[in-house]
């Protein structure tokens, strides 16, 4: 059954959403979220490398012979990670400084290798980039929701702008690292609940 | 539960008679008795804390008790399972998180401590003995961290004007070294003359609340003894390499949350291992490492943390255990 | 019942009842339907006889075509059905019940197969006292797979409550002397081994065989602990004691034998506890077969609905499900229990008290065990939590604080077990 | 045979693909890096040091080589003349190497301020040499040219309490910094001359 | 020598890679439901990251900095990871069967462990020396390698529980790697 193209793209947004339905690329996810802006950030990144590796391994899914293809995937999402570090360093560095070893690490995110592996390599070049697209997308979004719960209650911020007010006092737990854990746990039983399929 | 075994035509009965499997005797135990127990056995402190900080201190602990039994109430309606507000658990949850609570803790913080004990801590693993950690231990030791200022005692507890000094000796020794609480006499901190949450300083009545428990059965004594004297005996290693910079073992055990750790926290029944070899480990090795975040970590007291690390490591602990009988290699 | 003491610190102590005194025996008169249960499945096809038969008191009744099951008559009269009779699991039983006649008469197969006491063999034994009260494991004797080179004489009680042993002990020491001397005979095993409460150990020195002295605490007389502590061998996981060597016999069923050969007939009165409910306890003797109804007619107890009926003791017996449940050979007690006093059954979780660690005489780590039984994985039960090591004292039940049913749990897993791997056995 | 032949040539290919567009990328942003990483880096040190300036420092900075080391020289313009000079030094600490930015008055040698820039120090005790500005205002005024100590070694810098190894580091950072001063206080106050 | 321990104290408990630095995560749900997979992945994360740890440091030392290619520093570490797997893959398969048997499908798994790259990664940005980076590697993996056996003996446990259905398997298992987070903040300040 043939997907449309705009089904492709919508199916990375909720049905197949990263990280909380195909629970890959846990690390970024904890990590980064501290705040909305590393969120989007870190979000931003990942569309970005998933888009290119995606196209190119469409591009050449013909000529890659299948021996070593996740050696020509590792080599082309690589190169494309260190684009995005180095114009991360050049246009953005305080992100970039916050991100840290995350923005390098995108080159062993599940996501990434997966969609390679099990679209890219398989579907036609339009069709892989709004894959890419959808799921960085959907990544992004679920990134910036998590940011975003975390900030609202761990600092009383959104965006860095105060939410709550000056008497508020921030439930810090959830900008540590127990708080990231505990909060996706949640937040996926609310996908859970939400989407009984 | 009534067998569903088919009676034969010839046999039947006017009568029903309740069929079930052997025994046919119980020794008469209940849960819910169990934690009326407990609660029997925390009421010395709870009321000498009453006594000393009065009116907020009862405020705290009846909003921790009724709100712990709500939020089960509520999630029990949520998650459509059958009440078990009945047992008492949620209420001795409640009671033991009001315990650890410096008196002037805001209601907003209860709500949210007894919600992540009761929900967090509790409910979501499946409710009663399912939970691998101790509910309250987890509430405080993430209210702990997120809200420092509320339970640093010094600070929250500088309203009172009781008649001895309104000093929290764990801050004062991590702040100021040995000499800041050569003040405290074990009699003082037995009778609860010192500064730290509603329950936790009246070290008299938590002993003899933990002996009552001990003596009734409702709580592992291997676990209670093997925590204190893991504590005696780090204190003493500590305190004999620099007496200056290390207090000696009568601190340790009477300030802080050392007794109400030893007696009700340590021993809740699910998070901690039940046999015998496991338990001494589980108990020494948490009294060990409470003196050795009080010495050299970045907390002030160690109970909770220590709890915590210990409730991780039981299921491992529990896998040491006596060869069953017949046990074939 | 015995309820939890105020010091719980220590286990619970549960001791065996013991007879000071020889109590009055109070005798049931026949009834006029006496039911004989077989532990053989109900097959119709292969029966051997019909409705209608007229039997003879003491005369064996074989079953089934191709099976050497049989029953015994424990009275004279006429058959007047045969059925199914369904038990815990639902394992299939066949329950004959016979009419009684008004003019008793006695069947002398036995007397004259068997001869006198001198004449005893393992065949005849085999053949005409299996049913006989306290059900002589005769078969174990006879198994030529697993000989047998000790046989355990039980003369302390092995449930609470229950007295019979107790009691044959100290009316019938020269049947249990003629018993032993036959059973020696005719199995050839020297090795016979004398269990006795402190209380008995005088009497039943007086057999002059080798006796040692069980602790009066439950569970230290049933056969795994007797093993464990008193032989010093212990029962790998998942065995019986048999499997290694030993028999295991009631003093009661060493008394049937003995009298059976002094007689020249069967045996077919038992000797059992009925407990009151209000927990009095009388010693009865009633025909086998005899339905409970009787006994508490006899004793005028009343019944209501939502009571219980216990056959066996109060820790390892089973409930039934009707008051015209027979008396068995094996049937060493009778308990009613009011409906107040019966202890709840939840479906609590185990809160991981760890009470019954402390009691499990097997030392099974029953709070981890219990986790896989209710989720229904046996075979990791089995494998990795030790349910074969199970001795099946029911103490975990006992004392559990949540009310689990655990002793059910267990039994129910070992017999899935145990035929899903008979299933698979016969599958190839 | 054709198979292998494939597999080496699609990945020389694409490796050397991966280098040109790397290379490129890299080649497009050094800069930028470098600038940013000055910005944000040694920036704030920097900034706070010559507070009050009038340029920007991080822009009006010059490189000198010394020995084998090219090192950065940031220029700080007070009531429009450039006398001030911060270049970066590091001292040994408890965790590791600790970065520090001086400035220094090229006329009379002064230390006019000096800031932490990177570190692995305790946190909470070691790590105050950043933060605590009561530790890092002593600096100000001293001599350039001379050693720097703490007081238990005869000088005049207060150490942190708990963090001895952390207070003599810095010390050393500032001296080892006097020292590149001395060094190549003439080709300084050559390129100086430029921004005037 | 106390500097090691140390550092090595800090890297298994006070910066546990999996519990304070989110790297390893994926493995750390996948391989926790049992023991003997946890104990696996555990020996197998030790064994290649001290490996992958030494390997690196040296790249990066004499290939990487002295030509001035820092900036490729990602992809060859990827690289040399990956083949590194498929190296030790192939190499226990043929002169340690035994060993193979143990930590053979959790090899593969290994090359997208962020933890083994991100630990190669830390120890070029802390600029730790030859020893250093070998004490870390091995201590990082240790500590991942004890988080896992700690995690699967609690998650044995939780398996059997009466969890309600939204939260079954990853939710109730990451609030659990939560909880056990916060159980490590014990250690901090202590090294």
């Amino acid at each position: 059954m043939a997907k449309t193209i705009t089904q492709e793209f919508v199916k990375g947004l909720w049905d197949e959403i990263p990280p909380f339905r195909l629970v890959l690329g846990l690390c970024p996810t904890l990590a980064v979220t501290k705040s909305v802006e590393n969120g989007l950030g870190m979000g931003v990144a990942v569309v970005f490398v998933l888009v290119c590796s995606n196209m190119l391994v469409s591009l050449l899914r013909n000529i890659i012979p299948s021996k070593v293809r996740i050696a020509c995937f590792i080599i082309i999402i690589a190169t494309f990670v260190i684009v995005v570090e180095l114009v991360m360093q050049a246009y953005a560095y305080p992100l970039f400084l916050t991100l840290g070893i995350f923005i390098p690490l995108i080159v062993v995110n599940c996501i990434v290798l997966g969609r390679a592996e099990a679209f890219a390599y398989k579907n036609g070049v339009v069709r892989s980039i709004v894959d890419g697209f959808g799921m960085g997308i959907g990544f992004t979004i679920s990134l910036t929701a998590l940011g975003a719960v975390r900030e609202v209650f761990g600092s009383g911020t959104f965006f860095g702008i105060s939410v709550f007010g000056p008497s508020f006092q921030p439930f810090t737990f959830m900008i540590e690292a127990p708080g990231a854990f505990v909060c996706l746990g949640l937040m996926l039983c609310m996908m859970n609940l939400a989407g009984n399929k | 539960m009534v067998d569903n075994n088919t009676v034969d035509n010839n046999t039947v009965d006017k009568k029903k008679f309740i069929v079930s499997h052997a025994p046919f005797w119980h020794d008469g135990s209940r849960i819910s008795l169990r934690n009326y127990n407990i609660a029997l056995a925390a009421l010395p402190a709870i009321l000498l804390g009453i006594i000393y900080y009065g009116i907020p201190a009862v405020g705290v602990i009846s909003l921790s008790i009724s709100s712990a039994i709500i939020w089960e109430f509520v999630f029990c309606r949520i998650a459509k399972r059958s009440n078990t507000i009945g047992d008492g658990s949620a209420a001795i949850i409640g009671m033991l998180f009001g315990m650890l609570l410096p008196a002037i803790a805001p209601w907003w913080l209860v709500i949210i401590g007894t919600f992540v004990a009761v929900i967090i801590g509790k409910q979501i693993y499946g409710g009663i003995g399912a939970n691998p950690f101790n509910p309250v231990v987890v509430a405080i030791a993430i209210l702990m961290i997120s809200w420092k200022d509320i339970f640093d005692f010094n600070e929250a507890l500088m309203n009172y004007d009781l008649d001895f000094v309104m000093v929290y000796p764990l801050a004062a020794l991590k702040h100021f070294g040995v000499s800041a609480v050569d003040s405290f006499s074990m009699g003082d901190l037995l009778m609860g003359k010192q500064s730290g949450g509603i329950g936790s300083t009246f070290g008299l009545g938590l002993i003899a609340g933990g002996i009552y428990l001990i003596i009734r059965g409702i709580i592992r004594w291997e676990i209670s003894l093997s925590f204190l004297a893991g504590i005696i005996i780090t204190a003493l290693i500590f305190n004999l390499t620099d007496p200056v910079r290390y207090a000696g073992p009568v601190i340790h055990l009477f300030a802080g949350y050392t007794l109400i750790g030893a007696f009700f926290l340590a021993t809740e029944d699910s998070s901690s291992p039940v046999n015998f070899i496991p338990m001494l480990i589980y108990g020494a090795v948490a009294g060990f490492m409470t003196v050795l975040i009080r010495n050299i970590g970045v907390y002030i007291d160690g109970v909770i943390f220590a709890i915590l690390i210990m409730n991780l490591v039981s299921p491992l602990l529990d896998k040491i255990r006596p060869k069953a009988i017949g046990k074939v290699a | 019942m015995i309820k939890r003491s105020f010091i719980g610190l220590s286990k619970p102590r549960l001791k065996y009842r013991s007879l000071e005194d020889t109590p009055s025996l109070k005798q049931i008169p026949t009834s006029k339907e006496v039911t004989l249960l077989s532990n053989c499945p109900f097959d119709k096809k292969k029966l051997l006889f019909k409705k209608k038969v007229a039997v003879k008191t003491g005369q064996k009744l074989l079953l089934y075509k191709e099976s050497d099951e049989y029953v015994v008559s424990s009275v004279t009269g006429k058959v007047s059905s045969i059925s199914s009779y369904t038990g815990d699991f639902g394992r299939s039983y066949t329950a004959i019940a016979i009419e009684v006649a008004d003019d008793e008469e006695i069947d002398d197969e036995f007397k004259s197969a068997a001869g006198g006491s001198k004449d005893a063999t393992l065949e005849t034994v085999k053949n005409y006292l299996a049913f006989a009260p306290g059900n002589p494991p005769v078969k174990l004797l006879s198994d030529k797979d697993k000989p047998i080179n000790t046989i355990v004489v039980c003369c302390a009680d092995s449930d609470l409550l229950t007295t019979t042993n107790q009691y044959i002990i100290k009316s019938d020491i020269d049947a249990i002397k003629n018993g032993i001397s036959i059973l020696k005979t005719i199995t050839g095993v020297n090795d016979i081994i004398m269990i006795a409460s402190q209380s008995q150990m005088h009497e039943v020195s007086a057999t002059g065989e080798k006796v040692n002295q069980v602790n009066d605490t439950y569970p230290s007389a049933l056969p795994h602990l007797i093993m464990k502590d008193i032989l010093g061998k212990v029962v790998p996981a998942g065995k019986s004691p048999e499997d290694i060597g030993v028999c295991f016999i009631s003093a009661e069923a060493v008394a049937s034998i003995g009298n059976a050969f002094n007689s020249g007939l069967i045996p077919a009165t038992k000797i059992f506890t009925l407990v009151k409910k209000d927990g009095s306890k009388s010693l009865v003797s009633a025909r086998i077969g005899t339905p409970a109804s009787d006994i508490f007619k006899a004793f005028n107890i009343t019944l209501n609905e939502n009571d219980r009926i216990i056959f066996g003791g109060p820790m390892t017996g089973l409930s039934v499900y009707s008051e015209d449940h027979p008396v068995q050979p094996d049937t060493g007690a009778i308990i009613v229990q009011d409906k107040d006093d019966i202890p709840v059954i939840s479906d609590y979780p185990c809160t991981n008290c760890g009470g019954c660690i402390r009691v499990c005489p097997a030392n099974i780590q029953i709070n981890l065990l219990v986790r896989f039984l209710e989720a229904g994985l046996y075979e990791e039960a089995a494998d990795q939590y030790d349910l074969y090591s199970c001795i099946e004292c029911g103490l975990c039940s006992y004392v559990c604080v949540s009310g689990m049913p655990i002793f059910q749990y267990i039994k129910s897993a070992k017999y899935e077990l145990g035929r899903a791997n008979t299933a698979e056995a016969t599958n190839g | 045979m054709r198979e292998i032949i494939k597999m080496i040539v699609v990945l020389t290919v694409l490796s050397a693909f991966s280098g040109g567009l790397l290379a490129a990328v890299r080649g497009g942003t050094m800069e930028k890096i470098e600038y940013q990483q000055l910005v944000f880096v040694k920036g704030p040190a920097i900034r706070n040091i010559l507070e009050g300036c009038s340029n920007d420092p991080i822009v009006d900075r010059f490189k000198i080589k010394d020995g084998d080391i090219e090192r950065s020289f940031f220029v700080g313009v007070f009531d429009g003349k450039a006398d001030t000079v911060t270049f970066e030094s590091f001292g040994k600490g408890f965790g590791g190497d600790i970065g520090l930015m001086v400035g220094v008055n090229i006329n009379d040698d002064k230390i006019i301020g000096m800031g932490v820039t990177t570190h692995s120090e305790t946190p909470g005790i070691g790590s105050k040499a950043k933060t605590d500005p009561k530790f890092s205002n002593q600096f100000k005024g001293l001599s350039a040219v001379e050693p720097c100590k703490v007081k238990p070694d005869g000088g005049e810098i207060d150490a942190m309490s708990g963090a001895t190894v952390t207070s003599k580091g810095v010390c050393v950072g500032v001296t080892e910094a006097g020292n590149i001063y001395k060094r190549l206080k003439p080709q300084i106050a050559e390129k100086m001359k430029e921004f005037k | 020598m106390g500097d090691y321990v140390l550092l090595a104290i800090s890297c298994i408990l006070v910066n546990n890679i999996l519990l304070a630095q989110y790297l390893g995560c994926c493995p750390f749900l996948g391989t926790s439901k049992k023991m003997e997979t946890a104990v696996g992945m555990g020996m197998a994360v030790i064994f290649v990251l001290v490996m992958a740890g030494a390997i690196t440091w040296l790249i990066e030392a004499y290939l990487l900095k002295p030509f001035g290619l820092e900036y490729l520093r990602t992809i060859a570490f990827i690289l040399v990871i990956a083949s590194l797997v498929q190296f030790v893959e192939m190499f226990l398969k043929k002169s340690i069967p035994a060993l193979y048997k143990g930590l053979g499908i959790f090899l593969p798994l290994i090359t997208t462990n962020c933890a083994v790259m991100g630990v190669c990664l830390i120890n070029i940005n802390e600029e730790y020396t030859f020893i250093q980076s070998l004490v870390t590697s091995f201590s990082y993996a240790a500590g991942f390698g004890l988080a896992l056996v700690l995690f699967a003996g609690v998650r044995e446990r939780i398996l059997l529980a009466r969890v309600p259905k939204p939260l079954e398997d990853t939710a109730i298992g990451l609030v659990t790697a939560g909880m056990l987070a916060l159980a490590f903040f014990a250690f901090k300040g202590m090294a």
